[in-house]
């Protein structure tokens, strides 16, 4: 019995007149009724592009689907259907959760009024009662203070939040077909966990299926009935999800398996696909050593920082939001710090704080001697080589009318890194094979990439600068465990080399643990714990930090 | 928010200011000297300095900018100089026929640029996109002063459709009959500018993510285009449109001269000519005070529009 | 591989558009004209009375008399209504005698007025200096003086343009300007150009045209532009400044300031080129309607000093003329005028979309 | 019966109802309908007469043209008005002493005082001390008005002026009412909009710069029409017209129209009764001066006479570079005056409507000479040989330069508007054809005047339309003693002047006529300004109109016509 069957999916993207690239190369997969379907695979590799066609909503005017291709649900060909028909499908039978929930709501809109509409336009419901089950539903997805956020505007909303108004807005019709693409990159494991029970329910009483898209193997494991997996373009190997993640068939699949960081190995590099590709498995890495001691040079040093927002409340009315409060911690020289927390408890604010592109109400952070955040501007403008942050939402910190060319190469013409154009055009070339995109990338525009794919150009346009200190916000969150291992044996190797330091924000612990010496646990604002990575793992002292790691999915 | 609004109505005072004092430097540098029309054909010596005098002319500046701004505070500016008509009755007479032409024209021209360039932002690229742009650029490329004099002749005299020229007493008459080939002129020349704007408004917009969302979300193409797009687009057409409101008090004297319509274009016009600085002044303090009051107004908007706008 | 700037590619997407291509084209040929006739290698000639007064249009056929006006005082047909008539006719046979009679006032240039008509072959006296005859049709007719229209048309062309296109641009980049520092710094800054528009916004743009013409002295075409500029900057100013407010709290501005981007750097290389589709739009907008706002000039008679010519001059001329059926001036230069914005304006909109990365060929 | 209607057009916007502020043209129609002067003129005759409107007859002149007595018909009322309790009150001679008082009024700043100016006994030492104070002594008695009783009235000159009754018949000098102007405001009050007088009209309905509509005096004293015909074709009008009550039209709706498109389209649509055809829109109408056949055929008539006016052009004689009276600067404005096509212009920029002028006053007017003949001619060959006799030499860049070699560049002033630029086209082309630059400079109406009084217009074409139909109105517009005034080429020539003020001791006739000669041809002589034409005015009016003659000085005609009333 399946209710989307998939066959043979061409997409190709119009270059220029004449020529065309194929980003989905003859997928096939279907779902069965009352399933979840993981599609899991390298980023790039045309999962989105895949879903989007599903939906139809590839842009007519740049996307061609093969006429060869067919994609039947419940029996209906897709492709064959009308504007108007799709329509009624869509939001109502098939819902999707967009990859990047950030700039997939509309922003002039409260969050309410965007779910609400989905609920008034295909239950028929009135506009109280749409309010109530908007409530309800935010209330289902875990966001915090609910009756005060319906009326937010997502800009308002941390990326995790925002994230969760997208999946509440895709369930709220209780559709039989929920596409979700990475619906849980932006969120804490805690709140991973949450959703997952929230669809599992759904699942259950509404005989979903469900096309989930990810890179958490893990995650894979614990809810996937099949696992389809995905490269350049082609689907590699699909199958009951037991079968693929225990006996892989494809050796591209099984490379994927191996490279995942696991929670008690910290080997001195992590394994990529390439090293198992070849076939011979990679020599065993020898363990890595983290944590500080008292002795390091302090290179950064935060007192209670703090910020608060001012929100306004109808036309005349405002309140003030402490998103930080007192925040204190000391990063020091080639060390990581690592974040994690609650979505929303502040960890992106932090950050942008410390770059001042978020004003700072209280605190200091001194830097070399200095307090960054009281110094005038003119002077901050030199320590902005030293200090850099790759945002979480990366597409739209990318200026959308720059070619990723003239992304990399500004911020080194800005300090004057390279001796000319042509130098720097070389370090690009070189970054952008680091983070794994063609060379041919620097000529295209940040909207022809695939979500991991502008995640590395964002990172990349940081790690030309070679900062002393690197935020990276959740800046793994999209890429596939291979391209994840990549860019964080980059990291490493810059801090070997150069003695970088990076403040780590993410909600993957296992990455944190990878990467961090030291982690820092933050709720609601304020630091709940802050420790050596290992000791937190293995000792951890307050409830909250405990809930975190037990809700960590471990495979099989 | 309210601490916003007194604010930017306490600067106000500082711009009408400037406004007094260069419309009042500007007059006395080059708006002509009246006593010279005003003493007629024979003038002489004594006669001017005698007009001089009861124009209060003669004054020392600082006197007269008194006077002037004596005039603003109790709106209140004196006799015409060249009919003798008090000044607030010339305004508030004319403004009436000026805007009985404007506001229907404004509201058109604005709504029907919307309409179009909403549909024709959907279909860009495609014929009817280019049809109608071509359309509308032919259209626009021909000077009002064309439209007028042939229109008035055609549509107007050969075929009688509309009265030649003329005003009446009676609001809806004039609406309906006088105001209707001047408003369709209007429209002719104005709604292509509008309709190009407002299309780069709305593709601007409908290239964003939260486009594809509301798709996903099954929602109708018009309201896509009508909900969504609109909003996010509404703060440039929102600018357009408000900055163009002031213009309406000054009225639109080519039309007012051709149909005569009694309206304030002609007045203005007809001030500059006969250097008639007490309806200058009262105009342009008046234009000022609006054209503030709608900025103000603008920038509330988009703030009421755009939740990421923060009005400080 | 070099990364291709955003003209760059804008310059090839617009290559294939055929209709943007044809429209550049024509808006070339004009530009073409435009230098051809400021350097006087075409229609320099413009002014010479080639034709009858209101020549008609050669292919309209009208068969007016050949004959080119004679000498003025026999032009002119007896009136028989006029109630001196036998005056008139007294005077000319007293004319035709020769002495007039001085009634006792001296001439104090007689004696050389004498020697230079003693010296005068017979044939010159009186009205002289008819000149070559004169056209009875022109390929596209002729106006008031009897001015070739095609060479006018293309002539007014020449002043037409060069207000259009530099008072645009003089536009523009004021309101740019001052749109951007006005919406990006914000505070003080943005009051104080907020006070500047409020005022020039405010005065009647009248008194503003007089004022420039008076400032500026001279009256020429360079008076136009800077009166239309200078009045001009206003519109795109308010927009643009909108258009900043919108983007500035965009997140990839703050990654820009996050790279150590200038905040010259932030406004004109990330902002603008976001926005400059406005800026571009404004700019055609404006480029038409300048070239059309001197019609208007014209009609106040602040337009272009005597002896140059316009195609605002020319349909403020046609004005009159239209309604007594002489309606080839009006044609040729409506048509030229409506032939450039039309293209120019194509042109542009090819050239905003092929700026928008999003938009495929 | 029906109230008859007759509307007509304004190509321009009404100002002031006041007589005493009256300056333009077209307001006049208004207050030359409400207010009434002594004498008007005959309806028909031509040249034009004088004939009393309020007074019983001519005035009676002293031999030595010092004397006027005046006497009033008795019987003539203000329409009524709140100011004199809601009733109407008579007319007497005391209103005309006010109201020629009031010209005098500081406060008022009336640009029509120069019509009495110098010329009454103790009125301009009644105002040289309202000057003094600021306040004009209203009830201070004026030897030279001498009030005999409420029906007559003597008037005392200072010096000989036969023409005195011309200039009472002018608008500027009807009578107001002192309640009236006392009521409703100061000197410069709302009184402009609130006419009350005599006349055949009173003010209706009133659309600020759009609609006038005059309602019939009923109260108005009872005339009847009774004219003479003087030229052919004034039989008809006498046949239909002769024996009628005045007015027969009881209504008159005045729009006022600024375009000539819209004035056109308005009449030819049947819009308006009476419409004045003006240059630009004539060939639409006429050719060669008749009217079109197929509007002949539709019955429209039309009314064609030479307007009182004299278009000249003048140099400014204390320009440094056309002024003063060396030989060869006449021989600069000479070969000036030579060079330009006066033809050319009438053709091209009037269309043809005017007749060429060679002597400074206008045909219809008292010492016109048809029979003069012009000492300059359009000649541009002789024009350049004068010059370069002169030593105005042409340079290798074919333009010439002053005899002391400095460039020559000549500035010709013009209004900016429409015709100013088709002017300055035209000039332009008389000077290239001499090789000297020409710049044009272009003003708004106000700077003009303004310059022009200061005598910084250094050349101009003016036109001037007669207060009254006599030579002194268009001679005075060259004496000295004008300068700053309406001497605009500040023309100063002491035989001239000598001759300018011997002629006010002459009444009209030969004597004065050969005198005028002698002038007009001393200006043609030093070449100080060249008299261009006179314009001829078309008026057309529809069928229905009946008895319709336009008169040179009137405004208007409307209550010695009729209308067909239509239903
Ligand atoms: C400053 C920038 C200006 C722009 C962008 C502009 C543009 C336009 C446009 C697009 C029109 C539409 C009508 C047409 O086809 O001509 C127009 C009309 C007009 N413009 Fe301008 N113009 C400008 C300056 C001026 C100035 C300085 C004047 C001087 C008085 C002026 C007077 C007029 C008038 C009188 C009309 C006709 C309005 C009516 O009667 O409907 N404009 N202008
Ligand atoms: N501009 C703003 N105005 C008002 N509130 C804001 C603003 N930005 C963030 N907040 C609020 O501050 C809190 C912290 O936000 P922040 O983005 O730092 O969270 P986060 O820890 O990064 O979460 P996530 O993991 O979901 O990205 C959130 O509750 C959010 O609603
Ligand atoms: N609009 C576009 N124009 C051109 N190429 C595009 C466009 N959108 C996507 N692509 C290309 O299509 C390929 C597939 O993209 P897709 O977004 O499906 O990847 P993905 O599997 O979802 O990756 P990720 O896990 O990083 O999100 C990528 O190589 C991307 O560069
Ligand atoms: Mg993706
Ligand atoms: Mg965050």
């Amino acid at each position: 019995m399946t209710l989307l069957d998939v066959r043979n999916l061409r997409v190709a993207f119009r270059v220029d007149r004449t020529t065309t690239t194929e980003a989905v190369k003859g997928v096939s997969f279907s779902v069965p009724r009352n399933a979840t379907v993981a599609l899991v695979g390298e980023s790039g590799s045309g999962k989105s592009v895949s879903s989007l066609a599903v939906m139809g909503l590839l842009d007519p005017a740049s996307a061609r689907i093969d006429p060869a291709s067919s994609i039947r649900f419940d029996g209906t060909e897709l492709l064959a259907l009308d504007g108007r028909q799709r329509r009624a499908l869509c939001g109502k039978d098939i819902a999707m959760i967009f990859q990047e929930p950030m700039s997939s709501l509309n922003p002039v809109f409260t969050v309410g009024a965007q779910i609400g509409e989905v609920l008034r336009l295909h239950l028929g419901m009135r506009r109280a009662e749409a309010r109530r089950r908007t409530l309800e539903l935010l209330e289902e997805v875990g966001l915090p203070d609910p009756a005060v956020k319906i009326d937010a505007y997502p800009s308002q909303l941390s990326g995790g939040q925002q994230q969760r108004v997208m999946i509440a807005m895709a369930i709220a019709c209780e559709p039989r077909l929920l596409i979700a693409d990475e619906p849980t990159t932006a969120l804490d494991v805690t709140i991973q966990k949450q959703i997952m029970e929230l669809i599992a329910r759904l699942q259950q009483r509404r005989a979903m299926s469900v096309l989930f898209i990810t890179h958490d193997l893990g995650l894979v494991a614990e809810i996937a009935d099949h696992v389809v997996v995905m490269r350049h373009g082609e689907v590699r190997e699909a199958g009951p999800a037991r079968q693929v993640l225990t006996q892989p068939a494809d050796a591209y699949t099984q490379a994927l398996l191996h490279c995942r960081p696991s929670l008690d190995k910290r080997p001195w590099r992590l394994p990529v696909i390439a090293d198992y590709l070849d076939g011979a498995a990679p020599p065993p890495q020898p363990e890595r050593r983290r944590g500080t001691s008292p002795g390091d040079p302090p290179l950064l040093e935060v007192r209670n920082l703090s910020k608060h927002f001012t929100v306004r409340q109808g036309w005349f009315g405002k309140r003030t939001f402490h998103a930080v409060k007192d925040v204190s911690f000391t990063l020091a020289r080639g060390k990581t710090l690592g974040v994690v927390g609650e979505s929303g408890s502040g960890k992106t604010t932090v950050g942008l704080t410390l770059l001042r592109l978020h004003q700072a109400s209280g605190g200091s952070a001194v830097f070399d001697g200095r307090d960054l955040l009281r110094m005038p501007a003119r002077e901050f403008q030199a320590y902005k080589r030293r200090i850099q942050i790759i945002f979480q939402n990366p597409y739209a910190s990318l200026n959308p009318r720059f070619t990723v060319g003239d992304i990399l190469l500004e911020p080194m013409r800005i300090h004057r890194i390279g001796a000319n154009d042509r130098e720097r055009m070389g370090r690009v070339q070189a970054l952008l094979e680091k983070v794994g995109l063609p060379a041919s990338a620097v000529s295209r525009y940040p909207h022809e990439f695939s979500g991991g794919q502008r995640q590395r150009i964002a990172i990349a346009r940081c790690l030309t600068l070679q900062p002393e200190i690197l935020v990276c916000d959740e800046s793994v969150s999209a890429l596939d465990v291979s391209v994840q291992a990549q860019v964080l044996n980059l990291l490493q190797d810059l801090q070997d080399e150069l003695g970088l330091s990076y403040i780590f924000i993410s909600h993957d612990l296992s990455v944190v643990k990878y990467m961090a010496d030291q982690v820092m646990v933050m709720h609601q604002g304020q630091v709940v714990e802050l420790a050596d990575a290992d000791e937190l793992y293995r000792n951890p002292q307050q409830p909250y930090t405990r809930a975190l790691l037990a809700a960590i999915p471990r495979s099989g | 928010m309210l601490a916003y609004i007194v604010r930017r109505l306490w600067q106000m005072l500082p711009t009408l200011l400037g406004v007094v004092l260069l419309v009042f430097v500007l007059f006395n540098w080059v708006g002509g000297d009246p006593a010279y029309i005003l003493a007629g054909k024979m003038a002489n010596a004594e006669s001017i300095a005698n007009i001089r005098r009861q124009l209060g002319v003669d004054q020392p500046y600082y006197v007269q900018l008194g006077i002037f701004i004596r005039q603003i505070v109790t709106f209140d500016f004196g006799l015409s100089w060249a009919t003798s008509e008090p000044v607030s009755h010339i305004i508030a007479t004319r403004l009436g026929p000026s805007l009985t032409v404007l506001i229907p024209l404004t509201v058109l021209e604005t709504l029907i640029g919307i309409a179009l360039a909403l549909v024709i932002a959907f279909v860009r690229g495609s014929l009817t996109d280019r049809a109608v742009m071509i359309a509308c650029t032919v259209g626009m490329s021909v000077s009002i002063l064309v439209y007028i004099i042939v229109f008035q002749y055609g549509l107007a005299y050969q075929l009688g459709l509309f009265p030649v020229q003329g005003w009446g007493e009676r609001f809806g008459e004039n609406l309906l009959r006088y105001a209707a080939l001047p408003i369709l002129i209007g429209l002719a020349v104005s709604v292509a500018p509008t309709l190009r704007l407002f299309r780069s408004f709305v593709l601007d917009e409908v290239g964003q993510d939260y486009v594809r969302t509301a798709r996903a979300k099954g929602l109708s193409e018009r309201r896509v285009m009508w909900v969504h797009v609109l909003r996010n687009a509404a703060i440039p057409i929102l600018t357009y449109v408000m900055a163009n409101l002031p213009a309406l008090l000054i009225g639109a004297f080519l039309l007012e001269r051709f149909f005569g319509i009694p309206g304030i274009g002609r007045e203005v016009i007809l001030a500059v000519e006969r250097s008639d600085f007490p309806v200058i002044k009262a105009i342009t303090v008046y234009v000022a005070a609006a054209t503030m009051v709608f900025n103000l107004l603008t920038d509330l908007l988009y703030q009421a529009v755009d939740p990421r706008v923060k009005l400080a | 591989m070099r990364a291709q700037g955003l003209w760059g590619l804008a310059w090839r997407r617009l290559r294939a558009d055929r209709v943007a291509m044809a429209a550049l084209a024509v808006v070339l040929a004009f530009l073409l004209m435009v230098v051809l006739s400021a350097s006087g290698l075409i229609v320099a000639d413009w002014e010479e009375e080639v034709g009858v007064n209101y020549a008609p249009p050669g292919f309209a056929g009208a068969a007016a008399p050949a004959v080119a006006p004679a000498a003025p005082q026999q032009a002119l047909p007896d009136n028989p209504f006029d109630p001196l008539a036998d005056d008139m006719r007294a005077l000319r046979a007293q004319l035709a005698g020769g002495a007039v009679e001085m009634y006792g006032v001296v001439d104090p240039l007689a004696a050389d007025l004498a020697a230079l008509r003693a010296a005068q072959p017979a044939a010159s006296g009186g009205g002289a200096a008819a000149g070559a005859a004169r056209r009875a049709t022109l390929p596209f007719g002729g106006d008031k003086w009897g001015h070739d229209i095609i060479k006018k048309t293309i002539k007014g062309g020449e002043t037409s343009i060069v207000v259009g296109l530099v008072a645009a641009l003089l536009a523009v980049a004021l309101g740019t300007v001052f749109g951007a520092l006005s919406g990006y710094c914000g505070g003080v800054v943005d009051d104080f150009f907020n006070w500047f528009y409020s005022i020039f916004t405010a005065i009647p743009s009248v008194l503003m045209i007089l004022t420039v013409a008076a400032v500026l002295q001279q009256k020429g075409v360079l008076t136009i532009v800077l009166i239309l500029g200078l009045t001009g900057w206003t519109g795109p100013y308010r927009l643009i400044r909108a258009e900043y407010i919108k983007h500035k709290a965009r997140e990839y501005v703050m990654a820009a300031d996050a790279i150590g981007a200038s905040h010259w750097r932030r406004m004109f290389g990330h902002i603008f080129p976001n926005i400059s589709h406005v800026a571009l739009v404004q700019m055609s907008i404006l480029v038409v309607g300048f070239i059309k706002a001197e019609v208007i000039l014209s009609f106040l008679g602040f337009g272009v000093p005597v002896g140059v010519v316009s195609w605002g001059s020319m349909l403020n001329e046609a004005q009159n003329e239209l309604i007594l059926g002489r309606w080839w001036q009006l044609t040729a230069a409506a048509i030229a005028m409506a032939l450039l914005v039309t293209a120019f304006s194509l042109f542009t909109d090819a050239l905003r979309d092929a700026l928008d990365p999003k938009v495929k060929p | 019966a029906p109230v008859k209607t007759l509307r007509y057009i304004l190509p321009a916007a009404e100002a002031s109802f006041d007589p005493a502020l009256g300056r333009d043209y077209y307001t006049g129609h208004v207050t030359e309908a409400i207010f009434e002067t002594l004498y008007t003129y005959d309806y028909l005759a031509r040249p034009v007469k004088l004939a009393p409107e309020t007074a019983a007859a001519l005035p009676e002149v002293s031999g030595d043209g010092k004397t006027y007595l005046i006497r009033l018909k008795q019987g003539s009322y203000f329409t009524p008005d709140p100011a004199f309790g809601g009733k109407r009150r008579e007319l007497t001679v005391a209103d005309y002493v006010y109201s020629w008082k009031r010209l005098f009024d500081p406060r008022l700043a009336s640009p029509n005082a120069w019509l009495l100016e110098g010329k009454v006994v103790g009125l301009d030492a009644l105002a040289a001390q309202a000057r003094q104070t600021g306040r004009f002594n209203y009830d201070a008695p004026v030897a030279g008005l001498e009030i005999i009783d409420p029906y007559t009235l003597r008037i005392h000159l200072t010096h000989t002026d036969f023409n005195l009754g011309m200039i009472l018949a002018y608008e500027p000098l009807a009578a107001v009412a002192r309640e009236v102007i006392d009521k409703y405001g100061d000197a410069r009050g709302e009184v402009a909009g609130h006419p009350v007088g005599t006349g055949a009209y009173k003010l209706g309905e009133w659309i600020r710069g759009s609609r006038i509509v005059l309602e019939e005096n009923t109260g108005h004293r009872p005339e009847t029409w009774d004219f003479q015909p003087s030229v052919d074709g004034d039989e008809r009008i006498v046949a239909r017209m002769q024996g009628k009550k005045m007015p027969q039209i009881g209504r008159i709706e005045i729009s006022v129209q600024l375009e000539d498109q819209s004035r056109w389209l308005s009449f030819i649509s049947g819009g308006a009764d009476i419409f004045w055809l003006e240059g630009a829109l004539s060939p639409k109408a006429l050719v060669d001066g008749r009217l079109r056949p197929e509007l002949a055929a539709r019955g429209i008539q039309l009314s064609r006479i030479v307007d009182p006016e004299l278009s000249y052009y003048y140099w400014n004689m204390r320009d440094p570079v056309v002024g003063g009276f060396s030989k060869e600067k006449v021989a600069l404005r000479r070969a000036i005056a030579m060079a330009h096509d006066v033809d050319e212009e009438i053709r091209l920029v009037l269309n043809g409507e005017a007749q060429r002028l060679y002597f400074p006053i206008p045909p219809g007017v008292a010492g016109h000479d048809a029979q003069y003949q012009p000492l300059l001619r359009y000649d541009p060959v002789l024009a350049n040989q004068l010059l370069d006799r002169y030593g105005y030499r042409k340079g290798a860049d074919g333009w010439r330069t002053l005899p002391d070699g400095k460039p020559l560049v000549i500035t010709y002033t013009s209004r900016n508007e429409a015709n100013g630029v088709l002017m300055a086209e035209l000039w332009r082309k008389t000077y290239h054809r001499l090789g000297i630059r020409m710049a044009n400079q272009r003003m708004i109406f106000s700077d003009i005047q303004k310059a022009e009084t200061l005598c910084k217009i250094q050349t101009r074409t003016y036109q001037w339309l007669a207060d009254y139909p006599d030579g002194d109105n268009f001679m005075q517009l060259f004496y000295g003693g004008n300068i700053g005034q309406n001497n605009n080429g500040c023309y100063q020539d002491a035989q001239f002047d000598a001759w300018f003020e011997a002629s006010h001791s002459m009444p009209p006739g030969p004597q004065r006529d050969a005198l005028y000669r002698k002038m007009a041809r001393r200006i043609e002589a030093q070449a100080v300004v060249m008299p261009a034409f006179s314009r001829y005015r078309n008026m057309l009016a529809q069928p229905a109109v009946i008895g319709y003659k336009k008169h040179p000085i009137l405004h208007q005609e409307w209550k010695y016509i009729d209308i067909e009333s239509k239903d």
